[in-house]
């Protein structure tokens, strides 16, 4: 799932304080999930901006919303005509669903209010942590299925660097060192060949944006 | 002689670090450069140590060369991708500088410019290959390059990194890649060293053990602590501490030069590389003690 | 089970002694369907519990955990309280007891008072408050504590101005309800009932014998009990640790240990078993009061032996800086000019010194009540010889009458959980006995339909009460309608004096219908006491339960701002503000229901798991008992005699005996758990031996296992044995040489790091030993080398048996463990010994180590098989340490024996017993009633992101079947939190709805006079 | 300490809003939210033992503290309540 943290409330009151009706408009799928940005969340920080626009003796009418996904312009297409009487839309949903509205309002700025991070697990409750970057080729088959392109603080592609320390990460104890765990998991699975196999430099022409892709099937069927 | 003809002589070899300075002011690193001259075989110079931002390693190599002495060119990957990390080795090539030192790189969390995009492209084992690529007259991407190099490449090692196996993983990768001769990280115990030594003798590659000189009890403390892969042993700290505050780094000194005899002597390994961080002036004395000179 | 009425056994049981352990077992007994008659000499139940501030080691509110639970029993429709009572006399046989009962004058109608309290402020004389043990005063019309049940006042005959002198009569005048009866007189009744519970409680010992230590001569030397009413809140200095004598802060607190225990000559010879653990207790509390305050505890042996009591003690020690003196006070002297204690006490070298303290706590000791024998009399029971009811360790709640019970400190020194925990396990040995008559006596409401009002528009009644004088002398009445009748959708509004008066009740019901109401509304006192009263009236009404608000204007307005009738009146018209916002929103909720399969599965087949088995199949279920060996009896199997001296090992033979050849249990050897579905009521176990089981309920019976030494030479030398050795050598009739010189050594492998844990046997086992090594060949030297010796309760006779016939006892410290050498055929050990200052060589034929208790490997498995906690070292963690020391969070699991925490076999067996009594509860229902107040999962508005699944402390939500979340609303508690997290707002609880409670906010924030509150 | 090492000090502290001047006789308005099972029992029995404290506080009942929504706070402090209160 994509995860993102609200931004900092100043950065945010700094956007939205020169605009007189303002939409906070949530998305009900990742960034509810990870508690950032769904309806709820969304209703939080309207009142928080009410409250600091009162605060401040500035008068912004500002309300919320939410719908399902921002990333399909279905989503939002009901509410676009209610959309279109705000002069500021502050979405919480992802960068995407601020990219797609954008394209689909018209001449109405869309701010974000969340800060994309990554594709993320949840291992516990409340706890986010990232496992995939999306590099376009993947190479799990060969490293344990432990990815160290997200996981290796240098997309290490074929061992461990100097760094590495009792099983942690030189940037923090609280990382730990990906390629500790994939020749722990390589030597579990009798696989230590295949480690010592030297990885070619990656090609990151697939990692490279912009990106897109097309499902053949619909291609087929919209035929 | 050059470098990789004194480690193939099988002489016991010395290496010593020129840490480039941040701005231009290089008077105290020529006064390194005249120190040393004459008393070690050749110069390493660090690619922005520990991600702090300084003098290109190329330039200074190159003052190194024109001062009389053979540079080792440090080179990391965290800096350039793959076509500037080319262009620099052919840059380096055509300026006569014909060792280098293939590193990964400290991550710039360590260094002075935190917020930068680390690049990371290739790492050390593809840029040893990339190395030896180019020394056979073809580009990363197997394009045929008019000239060829002629570098003769190096890697680091860490035998005390724990856990080490994925660390001899590694290092055996490197031997396949190119790598001709190895820098340890620093190391204090002679006995474990040892069957480092055991280890890394089945391969084809000359070894040179890392010499970080203590300076005082809490130095060995702190980097037991805080450098993954050196562990001082509780003896050498006692050492120290037993000689008082005042005499800390003339026993610091003393051990540096004691392992790098017993090295030497017992024909352990094929050099050593003299870490000194800020102590230049004291590398004539250490080699001095250990009988080098 | 409700056909049964030509059942000869007697379908009630009669309770003595409303304490803790009379009041769980009452309702463990009346929730399965037995009535209750429970006799209580106080005007109040309640019994010690109440008196205590907080309780160790968790540090709870006693009242708070109580109070709910009289509040439970005060309202039981099955159990009927009789206060001020005491029984004259007891005849007939199990099954068919009669007995007769004396009522005292309460002077009170009971059926008339409301318990306003009115009568007590107008009552001109004051007396010494017996409740605050003396320290404070109290009215002589009045109730033993503010939240006594019931809440009837009584008048103290003994100082009554116009019973003794004839003249006052003040509270008569000062009653609104007309509920004072001069004339009232002593009663008997004759109760018929098929089992009889006696749980009459403790005194304490009084310290004024000992009148060295200075206790009612000098003023700051005070009792436990008297510092614990210090401490609270509602106790005379309202929680500030003031001293009695200038009321200033003390600041040096010394506790004296065992005043009046573990003393043959002047006092009691048992050891009270709690007093370790309160005075440490009192220690933080104190210093978590008053940061100031140093306290010193003098003690000769700290008995820590309890769960999680050993982390407690090292708690007070390294983070609340508590001082723990070993020594023995041989003397307390007033310094006249400041009111100090000037204590002198020999040090562990010998040394003597004096010592200056503020202020004193004489930690007393437990004791049967001052007429335990005619007690005993009474009821045609035997005693041991310090009066407290005779029972054996292998029987540990049988009296010698049959159909008798006991539970509590009447059988002997306890704490709260285990008195809690003899409760339930009294009240499943009575279930046991009457099964057949369960049913039989008990009583259900029957009610009329429900009035459909889910497409009304809301109608709300509003009832202001006067409460007498208590709301009314400070909130105006008049204003509260007033205002109220120009609340939205409310159509009628009135006024009462007394809302909770009988007739009320009838006068409510007739204005609903009157005026077709659909919501009420009373204004009075607070919803934790009354609402299930007004929520019964409105449902005489035919409307549903969950169309009531109480709004409290009493404990929360009037009685908080006495003498500011403006702004109190504000405040109760804004409380009535808020309750109709919420009621305007207020939906019928139904009360479902599941049925239960009256089985239950126990797994583990020790003798925990067996007695259980046995108390559930004699209460007539069908039990299914899972053991993982190839045969029952789990670690009972290495026990051979108790320390008082019965055949374990026979009493093992007939209970295997007895489960094999009972028709209700299935043995399933050789079998262990593979997967459990369900919920309670409705589980669905699938075994290893490919059966396939339903049952209502789980009992966790999965014992512990030895641990086996690895220090002092163990395994090196055969000369090393342990106590469970030593236990099977001697019983095997092994003959040892007559001058044999053995050395035990305590505590090997607990009560240090990692294991900081007491194991509880292994005292009594040495000492057991030790005994009978002595009585074998009194020729033989027992030394034991020890901590702390923690022979708690009656087992410290059999400490000083050992004394006395010559097994001595030598104490090591941790920091100095002893020290154990080969030495040819024979062992060296050497320690310290702190009475001689000098090391000691001991040369020993046999070195017997006490090795510890350990969890069994299997716990963590099944712990997270069944998503039940364990604590830090691995044991089950129950529901609630003091009150529910065998549930579990999850409805329908229990816990007991070793699974739960290192104890001896008299306290598994007591503990096995509750379980099955816990379980007979749940299984003796047909169905299970689902409470409205819990949360609604909207599958729709779900996006199952797990936030509730992980945060439920009941495991309610669940992955189902379809992938997604879904909810399991017989689980559900109803507390909300999975409401609070749900990102999509998913959840809702009934009644709390995030509406009702905004739409609260609202009407809170509401202003009435124009100027903004902010 | 020179200037520039005070001002940089001062950056760093945590702003903590200054308060604001209340006029004479004011009294905020405090709502407290209360676990029925502990705090609200507490409230209850401060009334029985007639401890004073200001009328401005009102209580809403909870069946959990863990029940608090953050928007209640919030749309307290929006409806001008002072001050929240939550106990359990």
């Amino acid at each position: 799932m994509i995860t993102g943290e609200q931004k900092p409330f100043e950065e945010i009151w700094n956007m939205v304080k020169d605009f007189k009706k303002v939409l906070v408009f949530g998305c009900n799928t990742c960034v509810a999930i990870c508690h950032a940005g769904g309806g709820k969340e969304a209703e939080i920080l309207a009142s928080l901006l009410r409250m600091k626009a009162s605060e401040e003796g500035i008068a912004i009418e500002i309300n919320h919303n939410a719908v399902e996904r921002h990333c399909e312009p279905e989503f939002f297409q009901p509410v676009m005509e209610d959309i279109r009487t705000y002069d500021l839309i502050l979405s919480t949903a992802c960068g995407v669903g601020v990219n797609l509205l954008s394209e689909n309002i018209g001449d109405i700025p869309v701010f974000p209010a969340i800060n994309t991070e990554f594709f993320g697990a949840v291992p516990r409750a409340g706890e986010f942590t990232e496992l995939c970057a999306g590099c376009g080729n993947c190479i799990l088959h060969l490293t344990g299925g432990i990815c160290p392109i997200a996981r290796c603080s240098k997309s290490l592609l074929n061992g461990p660097c100097g760094g590495t320390n009792n099983g942690s990460c030189e940037v923090s104890p609280d990382i730990k060192c990906a390629w500790v765990l994939i020749y722990d998991r390589m030597k579990k699975l009798n696989k230590l060949d295949l480690m010592k196999e030297i990885n070619e430099a990656k090609d990151w022409s697939k990692a490279q944006g912009p990106r897109n892709f097309k499902v053949k099937v619909l291609e087929e069927i919209k035929k | 002689m050059s470098f990789r003809d004194i480690l193939d002589s099988g002489k016991f070899a010395v290496t010593a670090e020129i840490g480039p300075p941040k701005g231009t002011d290089i008077k105290e690193m020529y006064h390194h450069i005249e120190v040393l001259k004459g008393k070690i075989d050749v110069a390493n110079v660090t690619d922005n140590q520990s991600a702090v931002m300084r003098i290109s390693s190329l330039a200074v190599c190159k003052i190194v060369l024109d001062n009389g002495m053979e540079p080792v060119l440090q080179m990391t990957c965290r800096d350039r991708n793959r076509i500037g990390l080319q262009a620099d080795l052919l840059g380096a090539s055509v300026l006569g500088i014909h060792n280098v030192l293939c590193l990964t790189g400290d991550h710039v969390n360590a260094g002075d410019h935190k917020q930068a995009k680390s690049v990371y492209d290739v790492e050390s084992v593809q840029l040893l290959k990339i190395v030896e690529g180019m020394n056979n007259g073809k580009d990363m991407s197997g394009n045929e390059m008019k000239g060829a190099t002629n570098f003769y490449a190096g890697a680091v090692v860490t035998p005390e990194a724990n856990p080490l196996e994925p660390q001899l993983v590694k290092f055996e990768k490197k031997v396949k890649a190119g790598a001709k001769f190895f820098q340890t990280q620093a190391i204090y115990d002679m006995e474990k060293f040892k069957s480092f030594m055991a280890y890394a003798r089945k391969f084809p590659v000359k070894v040179l053990a890392g010499i970080v000189v203590l300076k005082s009890a809490g130095m060995a403390n702190f980097m037991n602590k805080n450098v993954p892969g050196i562990s001082v042993p509780q003896v050498l700290i006692d050492e120290i501490k037993a000689a008082g505050k005042e005499k800390a780094l003339e026993t610091g000194i003393n051990i540096a030069a004691r392992h790098i005899k017993q090295l030497k002597d017992e024909k352990i390994c094929d050099g050593v590389h003299i870490m000194a961080i800020g102590m230049e002036d004291k590398v004539p004395m250490i080699m001095e003690r250990a009988g080098l000179l | 089970m409700n056909d049964k009425i030509s059942s000869p056994k007697k379908g009630s049981v009669v309770i003595v002694g409303g304490g803790i352990g009379g009041m769980q077992a009452a309702l463990d007994l009346a929730d399965s369907g037995f009535k209750v008659h429970l006799i209580q000499k106080d005007p109040s139940i309640g019994g010690t519990m109440v008196m205590l501030d907080k309780t160790f080691p968790t540090g709870d509110c006693s009242m708070c955990m109580i109070s709910p639970k009289m509040v439970e029993v005060g309202r039981h429709i099955n159990i009927d309280v009789h206060s001020l009572a005491e029984v004259a006399s007891v005849e007939g046989q199990p099954g068919d007891f009669k007995i007769k009962v004396k009522l005292a004058p309460r002077y009170v109608y009971p059926e008339k008072c409301t318990g306003c309290g009115d009568c007590e402020i107008k009552c001109p004389k004051k007396i010494p408050n017996e409740f605050d043990q003396g320290i404070g005063k109290r009215k002589v019309i009045y109730s033993l504590f503010a939240q006594a049940v019931p809440n009837t006042r009584a008048i103290d005959a003994r100082h009554c101005l116009y019973l003794t002198k004839g003249t006052c009569r003040l509270c008569e005048k000062a009653c609104k309800a007309g509920a004072i009866n001069y004339e009232d007189k002593e009663r008997v009744i004759e109760i018929n009932a098929g089992a009889v519970i006696l749980s009459p409680g403790l005194d304490r010992y009084d310290a004024t014998v000992r009148g060295e230590l200075g206790l009612g001569r000098w003023k700051n030397v005070v009792t436990s009990l008297q510092f614990e009413r210090i401490l609270s809140a509602s106790g005379p200095f309202k929680g500030e640790v003031k001293r009695p004598s200038d009321e200033k802060h003390p600041r040096k607190v010394a506790w004296i240990q065992c005043v009046g225990s573990r003393d043959s000559h002047n006092a009691n010879p048992w050891c009270s078993s709690v007093c370790c653990m309160y005075a440490t207790k009192q220690t933080i509390i104190a210093k978590e009061h008053d940061k100031n305050i140093e306290p010193t505890i003098f003690y000769m042996e700290m008995r820590a032996f309890g769960k999680d009591f050993d982390k407690y003690v090292e708690r007070a020690k390294n983070e609340y800086g508590v001082r723990y003196q070993r020594a023995m006070i041989s003397a307390v002297r007033e310094e006249p000019e400041t009111g100090n204690l000037m204590l002198r006490y020999a040090d562990e070298a010998g040394k003597l010194i004096d010592e200056s303290f503020d202020m004193v706590v004489l930690s007393i000791g437990l004791e049967p009540h001052k007429d335990a024998a005619k007690f005993a009399k009474t009821f045609g029971i035997e005693t041991n010889p310090y009066l407290f009811a005779k029972t054996s360790p292998l029987c540990p709640v049988q009296t010698t009458r049959d159909g008798i019970f006991v539970t509590g400190t009447y059988q002997g020194p306890k704490d709260i959980p285990d008195t809690v925990m003899q409760g339930s396990a009294v009240a499943g040995e009575a279930m046991a006995l009457l099964s057949e008559a369960r049913g039989t006596e008990t009583v259900h409401k029957e009610l009329l339909p429900e009035r459909d009002v889910e497409n009304e528009k809301p109608r709300i009644g509003v009832f202001v009460c006067h409460c007498g004088t208590n709301i009314a002398a400070t909130v105006n009445i008049d204003e509260v309608v007033a205002a109220a009748k120009q609340l939205p959708d409310v159509a009628y509004v009135t006024n009462t004096i007394y809302a909770c008066a009988q007739d009320n009740q009838d006068m409510i019901k007739q204005v609903v219908k009157d005026n077709n109401l659909n919501r009420v509304i009373i204004a009075s006192c607070t919803p934790r006491t009354h609402e299930p009263l007004f929520q019964e009236t409105i449902r005489d009404a035919g409307l549903n339960k969950y169309l009531f608000d109480l709004a409290d204007i009493r404990e929360q307005c009037s009685w908080c701002h006495m003498g500011q009738k403006e702004e109190a009146t504000k405040k109760a018209v804004k409380i009535v503000k808020m309750s109709v916002a919420k009621s305007r929103l207020q939906k019928p909720l139904k009360t479902d229901y599941v049925g239960v399969t009256p089985a239950c599965m126990i797994i583990g087949g020790g003798i925990a798991g067996m007695t259980s088995s046995l108390s559930l199949a004699d209460q007539g279920f069908d039990v299914h008992v899972v053991e993982m060996e190839k045969e029952l009896g789990g670690l009972t199997r290495n026990l051979f005699r108790t320390l008082e001296g019965n055949d374990v090992q026979e009493f093992l033979k007939a209970t295997i005996a007895k489960v094999q050849a009972h028709k209700r249990i299935t043995i399933h050897t050789n079998t262990q758990v593979k997967k459990t579905e369900g919920f309670v009521g409705n589980f669905k176990t699938a075994l290893s031996n490919d059966t396939l089981i339903s049952h209502g309920a789980i009992i966790i019976a999965t014992g512990g296992t030895e641990y086996a030494p690895a220090e002092y030479l163990s395994g090196e030398s055969d000369k090393v044995i342990t106590q469970r050795d030593l236990e099977k050598r001697i019983a095997s009739g092994e003959k040892f040489n007559p001058r044999a010189r053995f050395v035990m050594i305590q505590c090997v492998g607990s009560r240090e790091e990692p294991n900081q844990y007491c194991s509880r046997v292994c005292c009594q086992d040495a000492v057991k030993n030790a005994i009978a090594i002595k009585e074998q060949n009194p020729g033989s030297q027992v030394i034991i080398l020890y901590r702390d010796i923690r022979t708690y309760g009656l087992r410290e006779d059999y400490y000083k048996k050992a004394r006395d016939i010559g097994v001595m006892f030598v104490r090591y410290d941790v920091d100095k463990k002893p020290q154990v050498e080969k030495d040819g055929d024979k062992l060296k050990v050497r320690t310290w010994d702190y009475m001689l200052n000098k090391e000691l060589m001991i040369d020993a034929d046999w070195l017997v180590l006490s090795a510890g208790l350990r969890p069994h490997p299997t716990t963590e498995g099944t712990g997270k098989m069944y998503k039940v906690t364990r604590n830090q070292d691995g044991y089950f963690l129950e529901a609630h340490v003091k009150l529910r020391p065998v549930d579990f969070p999850t409805e329908g699991i229990f816990v007991c024996g070793l699974a739960h925490a290192p104890k001896n076999l008299d306290e598994t067996i007591t503990q096995s017993l509750a379980a099955a009594g816990r379980a007979g509860v749940i299984l003796s229902h047909e169905r299970l009633a689902v409470s409205g107040i819990i949360a609604k999962h909207k599958k729709e508005l779900c996006m199952s992101c797990l936030g509730c699944f992980r945060v439920c402390p009941f495991d309610s939500p669940y992955i189902g079947e379809d992938g997604k979340v879904a909810h399991n609303e017989v689980k559900c508690m109803g507390c909300g939190i999975c409401a609070a997290i749900c990102p999509a707002k998913a959840f809702q609880v009934n009644n709390f709805r995030d509406d009702q409670i905004l739409a609260m906010i609202d009407a809170a924030s509401e202003c009435e006079s124009g100027v903004v509150g902010g | 300490m020179n200037k520039a090492v005070e001002s940089t000090e001062e950056a760093k502290a945590p702003s903590i809003e200054k308060p604001h001047e209340t006029p004479e006789g004011w009294e905020p308005n405090i709502l407290a939210f209360a676990c029925h099972y502990c705090a609200f029992a507490a409230a209850d029995l401060a009334g029985v033992m007639r401890l004073s404290y200001s009328p401005n506080v009102k209580i809403i009942r909870l069946p959990c503290t863990g029940k608090l929504d953050q928007i209640y706070v919030l749309r307290a402090f929006e409806k001008g309540i002072d001050g929240v209160f939550v106990a359990g």
